[in-house]
């Protein structure tokens, strides 16, 4: 049960600091967003104004990253994109975070037939494949951010559920839970203010996992030519730069290395805030 | 165990499973046929069909009846294993599937042995050195590993592998050209394997790796490890018999739970590497709206789901005596 | 002569060049054997050349069927199944003598009754594009003997024996299909042809293997002892294919266009530049809604859209800028009054005058729908909404899978724009007419504009039964003076393909079509 | 002894126990208990784990609901209280817990885990919560000024135990059950909670149940001692002469059994033979007869009820006369 | 005393914590002789377990490690600085251990009765295993051994998994027994069996037994000699007998005070304040903010550990009258 238990917040920031991985992960979600947020004064061009200097390689004059296949400016691109791919990623975790855990939270304080059932469902979701139920959807509903965002979330949460369940489940009969239903608390309450804030550590990890997970999808739909053109996003940029590999290599390595990197940034700060947050993994008391 | 017991949770467990899979069929056909679009389209091809053409293409297929219709008889059918008809194919929907099975198995489950290998040891290695640089190495390796665009990886791969040093093929699963024969086709076999087999699992090294580290951290600082090394026990002793043995149940339910991911990676790689596969069937299915492959495919992933932890639960079962109690 | 058909004389000038040299030398220089692997994207839907028009079904098809003719670079008939042919002075009676001794490929004679057959039950009935024709012309078929067919027509049709190929009219066996459902007969999986290549092996996803017909009729022939079909479903894959000698040709419609010009330059590569059949692309306005309505409209968008820009970067060069309403594919029709260059040259400020005529408010947005699978529409989307934004309109690029695609656009007309690409077929009467002809059915791959004009539709109609091109050619000009001043559909560039190859292989390209007369194709080892 | 707050009339608690592919099996934690808890009093209820000392806890403040039998409050049946009676039952009814450093929400402060129950029954906000919080603190013995913000991990365990208290007394209850609120101290400093609650029983007159398994701490403060085996009482009696003159073997095991700091005690080696079994295979008869070293035949065949004694004592065995 | 069992000076253990060495066990000297009963007691967190785990140099977390101080064991072998292939040889073949909670000791997914033959597999054992797991079985009065052999923990009583750990610990015969709380976790009339035995194996097999608990009771009825632990350091050690007669030092008498009995009623007393975390004990005698009798010398400077009679004891008033009855006044 302590094993749920979060730590206060100043050790919990030391316990990440320590850790080299979580610092860096930290640094670069800092930076792209900023990047995101900045991309208007970063960028040097529209990134949709095309010109016939298409396919200029990296370093040429006022194109740092080079052009693409429409002699759109890559680096403008790749700092638009940085706005799609992480409010895609962040916003759809976040809703896959909340729809679980009102769900899970539900399924786990309530329990029986409701539990059974919420849980059949979450147990149905993820024996979908997701990626591919992810096409279909988007292909049935239209490529828009929104959509993308939706079926991310829709497809997402069960994991956060299930933990959060379990948490809830372990919790829903502590002591301390058991003293406040005696203290006259009502169940809301109870779930809300006793019980959640004790298994927010598995939320954060799945959180930040999930942010990861979405940015992936996206870029995947995105490369399967299922990203909303009228944006530019990262995954869009791949999936254009495919025709190109061979002659323009900087078009596939520049967005590629953009969605590692944020990717890898967001699954090593779930990574971090894993060990950092499990006491069994702790360093001596 | 004994085969009773055996038998038993098996039966268990796959009763427990018979309304997930009718769910899974229920909602793939249903979510199918709400998307618009029509699969005639992809057998009319690109040229205006002449009147009444799709009208009897449709009534042909049974395409004209009201959904819950379709639904029924193919349950009904489903339950016979009849699994339809493709109209991109013109072939039974079974046989098409089992023709390309094959091919999805020996991928996957290569991908598997060489994820389970590498990310078990990866797993060990750095949990037995934690905080070490080996550990940070490896955790920065895996991690990198999971969070590449599988697709993207399998054309730099190509790029590098077949065109850069010209090693290793970056099409098909055979050569064509001149099919070797015993032994000599096992290693044409192996050379084509290798590039998407390793592409598809570098994502899985890092989860298993992960989830090892993870998992055998947590085991290491338990009682009865201590009580081992106590004992006198060797390190070899204490990983491998007490160790490893604990920490293999969640490993084993990670391996099963992403089953089904694995091939939804596998439609990607198949695709990127030209692999005859179920994956690709299905990605070339869902470009052509081929609604009766699109249905079995996606119920086969939830069976291969089902069956995945299954083994996993079995495997538990073998492994914790606490858990054979029925 | 317009730069196109002078660069094809040249091009068929060297090949047959080429040919009667290496006749005239070196005959032992073709030798047997070898295996030649082909590119294909996916699993044929069926090997029935006879009831599909699919790329994959017709370029297996053209090695194991045959037509009653194959047709050479300069589009003339050569005697194929038929060994010679009338036509009567009505021009509506085609008499063909077959071949004598052709056997099918499971032994059995071929005959007139498998031609009657081919055509009465497969082609009328379930060739998606011959039927079309069929059902116009209405032939009558009589068999006088075991070699001799009679076709007769209702109608005129200029292309009549050009249509007699291995794409358009393969002849399949009646022995095999006759009393079956022939689309489910599994002969279609086997198939039984009388072409220079049997049917071996088709491993699904994988390939079909092809080996050598030892009793094809041409003593000889063919040369290579295999032919693989290897399916690989992503071009720049195909192309690396290619490059690494795993697959040794690529038609292209496979080719991966930003990849032509490196593979071209590589020395183990030959490449044919050229179209079998002319094929447009175009931007089709829906002229209901009322920022399209105007002509003036459109015109403004005519001369907004940077139809260079579109070849250069949507297509790599492997096209030529639109020229008018029906391209420029068939040099004899084209209207050089009318072209687009002259009346549509780009200029923004200009098209923003016409919009400001045509009382188009400023940032009115276009929703302009595609087909994202098709990489020159991504691109070509993202060109036209950046030439559009120069002149004040906003463009929604909506892609949508190409069923939904179809119903959005011709059942539902649910667009403003939408990028397509129709084939001629050989023939504008076959393929270009559905662009402009008054349509009402919203049927899929027919005019989706609105756009209906009584003088189009009758000088089409004239120009699809005239018998001398030279009237085909005045009723197709002056057709263009209208449809290039009311432009309900701009033509953006007219495709041209290249075909690639291993040089390993020589003999290529005997027919107008680069998947056609592989029964001459040879291997250098 | 005072009219009973609370009282268990012939509770029977069961649970079903997965044993096979379809097959469940009974397991009763309690089987036919009855007890009567009045004002000031406090009851020591003692036994083995597995013995249904924590099930019968958990009856009587409602948190877990009777198979059979009923538990009363002031003679009203807890199943039939709705609304504002429920909720003055479960103000009166407050438990404190074995771990403290599970009691308490780790992620709030030692102020606002004593206001739980003044927030929650009494709908003090404000000030007036914030004084009443600060009393209680004051009254446990924890400097209010010192501790009201700290967070449990920053106490010691008698200090966590305290603070659980207070929060148990803050709305003014009738009864107190403690389960086993020593057991996870030191023996260092049981006494001061031991202490605390015996004051606060006095001072408030209130009806304690105190479960325990180790008797001394039953002796330390019980009025009177119920001895619990396999979900049924064998002994009960005023706490002096229940532990110095057991009655039931059972009784007189525990106390063999339970060491004490005196080296010059022979004691001989009297540990009653094997484990308490398991409550779904519960022995025939007398459920202590296979540990039973006075056991006959009568023992193993016929169920001993509880039978009175004339020093106010009941005990289940059939030869407690004899022995 | 003759040659000790095992003789320990001024042993060290150390945590790693946060960067900062905190010192856990501090200069604790103790003896065991063969075939001798010793217990070792105090409250939690005084070091005791810190302490047996740093004899046989084998700590649960990684962060602990030996910081001084000599072990001879036996044969006048120095354990100490022992290579850990060494020390491994020494575990669980001449030193055995048992632990508080035989629940989470004993791996859950092997037999008992292989968990017993580790010991003997992993030291080479000469004979027949089979037969000596049985034999230990049997000695541990497990009904049925040749059944319990093939028994998961789980399907065991909290008992016989204690008895099976001993059985475990006892394998390769070792000359040494340490049992940490080996029965805090058990019920009272399963404690007195498991200590019956203990009782018994040592008669039987002559072997020391190191006893930590922090039961005084369990010690009484157990022990022949006992040490008095506090805050890392020994603070008394003494014969049972005359350590419960007269202790001397103020924290022996408040635990031996503080002990709740069955048998009679007495006012209950507890020692006010509590052990001081390793982080910051307190200067001087680390018990003086807690004692009533504590004067200025005890808060500046630490006492020795003096010998008088059977025993020895580290208080500056040791010899004070006043400081035999330390807490009669302060008894509430």
């Amino acid at each position: 049960m302590t094993g749920l238990a979060l730590a206060p917040r100043n050790t919990l920031w030391s316990r990440l600091r320590r850790r080299p991985g979580a610092t860096l992960a930290m640094a670069a979600i800092a930076i792209s967003v900023l990047v995101a947020i900045a991309a208007p004064l970063l960028a040097l061009r529209d990134p949709f104004s095309g010109s016939a200097a298409s396919l200029l390689p990296p370093l040429s004059p006022g194109h740092p990253l080079g052009t693409d296949h429409l002699g759109r400016d890559l680096w403008s691109q790749l700092v638009y994109g940085a706005r799609v791919s992480l409010a895609v990623g962040i916003l759809a975790a976040a809703s896959a975070v909340l729809i679980g855990t009102a769900i899970g939270a539900i399924a786990g304080y309530v329990g029986g037939v409701l539990d059974n059932a919420l849980m059949r469902l979450a147990e149905f979701f993820q024996t979908l494949p997701r990626f591919v139920l992810a096409i279909v959807t988007i292909a049935f509903f239209g490529s828009s951010v929104l959509h993308v965002i939706i079926v991310i979330a829709i497809l997402s949460w069960p994991q956060t559920a299930r933990l959060v369940r379990a948490g809830v489940i372990t919790l829903r009969s502590a002591a301390f839970v058991e003293a406040a239903r005696l203290g006259g608390k009502s169940d809301t309450a109870i779930v809300v203010r006793e019980i959640l804030p004790n298994v927010i550590a598995p939320i954060v990890v799945t959180g930040s996992l999930d942010v990861a997970a979405a940015i992936l999808l996206e870029a995947g739909l995105g490369f399967f030519g299922l990203g909303d053109p009228n944006l530019v996003s990262w995954g869009g940029m791949l999936n254009q730069a495919q025709q190109y590999l061979r002659q323009a290599w900087w078009m596939s390595v520049f967005p590629g290395l953009a969605i590692t990197v944020v990717v890898l940034a967001f699954n090593l700060l779930g990574d971090a805030l894993n060990d950092a947050l499990n006491p069994r993994l702790r360093d001596a008391p | 165990m004994g085969p009773h017991e055996l038998a038993l949770l098996t039966l268990r467990r796959l009763v427990a499973a018979i309304p997930l899979v009718i769910g899974v069929v229920v909602v793939n056909f249903t979510l199918i046929q709400l998307a618009p679009g029509d699969p005639t389209t992809a057998l009319i091809g690109d040229y205006p069909a002449p009147p009444g053409y799709v009208e009897q293409v449709r009534a042909e297929f049974g395409l004209d009846r009201p959904i819950p219709e379709q639904l029924g008889r193919y349950l009904w059918q489903v339950g016979h294993g009849n699994l339809g008809y493709s109209f991109a194919h013109r072939k039974d929907v079974g046989e098409l599937i089992l023709e390309r099975l094959p091919a999805t198995l020996r991928l996957m489950l290569t991908a598997l042995a060489i994820a389970i290998v590498l990310g078990v040891g990866l797993g060990i290695l750095a949990a037995r050195r934690r905080d070490s640089p080996l550990d940070h190495g490896t955790r920065l390796f895996s991690m990198t590993g999971y969070s590449v665009p599988e697709f993207w990886l399998g054309q730099i791969l190509i790029l590098v592998f077949a065109l850069g040093l010209d090693l290793l093929p970056s099409q098909g699963a055979r050569s064509l050209r001149a099919p070797p024969e015993g032994f000599a086709a096992f290693l044409d076999g192996l050379r084509y394997l290798a590039l998407p087999a390793f592409a598809l699992s570098l994502r899985y090294i890092a989860l298993i790796s992960r989830i090892t580290r993870a998992s055998l951290l947590e085991v290491m600082n338990a009682d009865y490890i201590l009580a081992s090394r106590a004992r006198g026990a060797r390190e070899r002793t204490v990983l491998l018999a007490h160790a490893l043995r604990n920490a293999a149940p969640p490993i084993v339910t990670a391996i099963a739970y992403d089953f089904g991911f694995v091939l939804a990676g596998s439609a990607l790689i198949e695709t990127v590497f030209g692999w005859p596969g179920i994956g690709r069937l299905l990605f070339e299915s869902i470009t052509r709206r081929d609604y009766p492959v699109m249905t079995a495919i996606l119920l086969f992933v939830s069976l291969g789901v089902v069956l995945a932890n299954l083994i996993a639960d079995l495997f538990h079962a073998a492994l914790d005596p606490r858990v054979r109690r029925p | 002569m317009t730069h196109r058909s002078f660069l094809r004389r040249l091009l068929t000038g060297t090949v047959l060049a080429g040919t009667t040299l290496l006749a005239a030398t070196n005959l032992s220089a073709q030798t047997r054997g070898g295996t030649a692997v082909i590119v294909i994207d996916s699993d044929p839907e069926t090997l029935n050349a006879a009831i599909t028009t699919g790329n994959a079904p017709g370029d297996i098809g053209a090695k194991l069927f045959e037509g009653l003719v194959w047709v050479d670079p300069d589009y003339k008939p050569q005697p194929s199944l038929a060994t010679q042919w009338t036509v009567s002075q009505d021009q509506k009676t085609y008499t063909f003598t077959l071949r004598r001794g052709v056997k099918w490929h499971d032994g059995r004679d071929f005959s007139s009754a498998d031609v009657k057959f081919t055509y009465d039950e497969a082609l009328a009935k379930l060739h998606p594009r011959t039927q079309t024709t069929l059902r116009r012309l209405a032939p009558e078929i009589e068999t006088p003997d075991a070699n001799t067919v009679v076709f007769k027509l209702k109608e005129t049709y200029a292309p009549f024996i050009n249509i007699q190929t291995p794409f358009e009219a393969p002849m399949i066996p009646r022995h095999v299909y006759a009393g079956s459902d022939i689309k489910a007969n599994t002969a279609n999986e086997k198939p039984i042809g009388t072409g220079p290549f049997k049917f071996a092996e088709w491993n699904r996803g994988q390939a079909v293997r092809l080996v050598r017909n030892d009793a094809y009729w041409e003593a000889g022939k063919p040369y290579l002892d295999a032919l693989v079909f290897q399916i690989i479903p992503q071009g720049p894959n195909r192309s690396t294919a290619l490059e690494t000698g795993e697959v040794d040709f690529l038609y292209q419609f496979y080719v991966s266009r930003p990849d032509v010009k490196r593979l071209a330059d590589n020395n183990r590569i030959q490449a044919k530049r050229g179209s079998a059949t002319p094929a447009v692309y175009f931007l089709m306005m829906n002229t209901a809604r009322p920022a399209l309505a105007t002509k003036e409209a459109r015109q403004a968008l005519a001369t907004a859209i940077n139809r260079d820009l579109q070849v250069a970067q949507a297509m790599d060069g492997h096209a030529r800028p639109g020229y008018g309403a029906f391209g420029d594919g068939f040099p004899w029709l084209v209207n050089a009054d009318a072209a687009y260059a002259k009346k549509y040259p780009l200029d923004p400020s200009k098209a923003k005058a016409l919009l400001d005529q045509a009382k188009v408010a400023p940032n009115t947005t276009l929703n302009l729908v595609f087909d994202p699978a098709r990489p020159m529409f991504n691109a070509g989307g993202q060109i036209i909404r950046d030439n559009l934004r120069q002149v004040g309109l906003n463009v929604n690029l909506v892609p949508l899978e190409r069923s939904v695609m179809i119903q959005k656009v011709f059942t539902e007309r649910d667009f403003d724009l939408t990028l397509q690409s129709f084939s001629s077929s050989g023939d504008p009467s076959i393929g270009y007419h559905r662009i402009y002809l008054t349509n009402e059915t919203r049927a899929q791959f027919l005019n989706a504009s609105g756009y209906s004009n009584k003088a189009v539709d009758d000088l089409l109609g004239q120009a699809a039964t005239a018998a001398d091109q030279a009237t085909r050619a005045r009723l197709y000009r002056e057709a263009q003076g209208i449809l290039n001043e009311d432009v309900p559909t701009l033509v953006l560039y007219d495709e041209v393909g290249t075909d690639l190859a291993s040089r390993k292989l020589n003999g290529l390209w005997k027919g107008v079509d680069g998947r056609d007369r592989w029964s001459e194709v040879w291997m250098t080892r | 002894m005072n009219a009973s707050v609370i009282a268990a009339h012939d509770l029977q608690h069961v649970f079903a126990m997965r044993t096979g592919l379809f097959a469940r099996r009974p397991l009763y934690a309690l089987d036919g208990v009855s007890l009567d808890l009045g004002r000031n009093e406090t009851i020591a209820l003692v036994g083995e784990s597995g013995s249904g000392k924590t099930t019968l806890g958990r009856l009587l403040v409602g948190l877990q609901t009777p198979s059979r039998g009923q538990v009363t409050y002031r003679g009203q049946d807890l199943a039939a209280l709705r609304g504002e009676a429920w909720r003055a039952f479960r103000r009166a009814a407050q438990v404190v817990f074995q771990d403290p450093a599970a009691s308490l929400n780790p992620r709030r402060s030692v102020a606002s885990a004593v206001a739980t129950g003044l927030e929650g029954h009494l709908g003090l906000r404000g000030t007036a919560l914030y004084t009443r919080v600060d009393e209680l603190l004051e009254n446990v013995g924890m400097p209010p000024a010192q501790y009201r913000d700290r967070l449990p991990h920053e106490l010691s365990g008698g200090q966590r135990q305290r603070v659980a208290i207070a929060r148990a007394i803050a709305v003014d209850p009738e009864v107190l059950i403690a389960d086993e609120p020593v057991s996870a101290l030191d023996v260092s400093v049981r006494a001061h909670i031991l202490r605390l609650l015996q004051r606060l029983q006095h001072e408030r007159g209130l009806a304690c149940l105190l479960i325990t398994h180790d008797l001394g701490v039953a002796r330390a403060i019980a009025d009177r001692v119920v001895v619990l085996y396999l979900g049924r009482i064998v002994e009960q009696g005023p706490a002096e002469t229940l532990l110095d003159r057991p009655r039931h073997p059972y009784t007189r095991s525990l106390l063999d059994a339970s060491p004490r700091p005196d080296p010059a005690r022979a004691r001989e080696p009297q540990a009653p033979r094997g484990e308490i079994p398991s409550a779904v295979n519960r022995p025939t008869g007398c459920h202590f007869h296979p540990r039973c070293p006075h056991a006959v035949d009568r023992c193993r065949e016929e169920t001993p009820n509880l039978r009175s004694f004339d020093d106010g004592r009941l005990a289940a065995c059939h030869r407690a006369e004899e022995l | 005393m003759t040659e000790p069992l095992l003789d320990v000076r001024d042993l060290r253990v150390s945590l790693r914590r946060s960067g900062r060495e905190v010192s856990v066990v501090d200069g604790v000297s103790l003896a065991i002789a063969p075939g001798e009963f010793v217990g070792l007691v105090g409250e939690s967190g005084c070091g005791k377990s810190m302490t047996a785990f740093g004899l046989v140099n084998l700590f649960p977390t990684p962060a602990a490690h030996l910081a001084g101080g000599t072990v001879t064991f036996h044969g006048g072998r120095r354990l100490d600085g022992l290579p850990p292939a060494a020390m491994r040889r020494i575990r669980g073949a001449e030193i055995g251990m048992v632990f508080q909670d035989p629940n989470t000791y004993l791996d859950p997914l092997l037999p008992i009765g292989h968990q017993i033959a580790e010991a003997l597999r992993e030291h080479d054992f000469a004979g027949d295993v089979d037969a000596r797991v049985l034999e230990l079985l049997t000695l541990m009065e497990i009904p049925d051994p040749a059944l319990a052999v093939r028994r998961f923990p789980h399907e065991l009583s909290g008992g016989q998994r204690q008895r099976a750990l001993i059985a475990a610990a006892l394998a390769m015969n070792p000359k040494l027994l340490i049992a940490d709380e080996p029965t805090t976790a058990l019920d009272v009339t399963i404690q007195a069996a498991i200590l019956d035995l203990l009782r018994r194996l040592r008669r039987q097999l002559g072997i020391g037994v190191l006893l930590i608990t922090h039961d005084l009771g369990v010690i009484a009825e157990t022990c022949d000699r006992v040490y008095v632990m506090y805050a890392g350091r020994i603070v008394e050690s003494n014969t049972t007998a005359s350590l419960f007669a007269t202790p001397r030092h103020p924290y022996s008498q408040g635990l031996i005070k503080a002990t709740l009995r069955p048998d009679r009623r007495e006012a209950l007393f507890s020692i006010p304040g509590q052990v001081p975390s390793p982080d910051s004990p307190p200067a001087g005698c680390r018990f003086h903010p807690r004692c009533p009798i504590a004067i200025a010398k005890c808060m500046g400077q630490s006492p020795e550990l003096v010998s008088y009679d059977s025993g020895s004891v580290a208080c500056h008033r040791a010899h004070d009258p006043a400081a035999r009855t330390t807490w009669s006044a302060s008894a509430a």
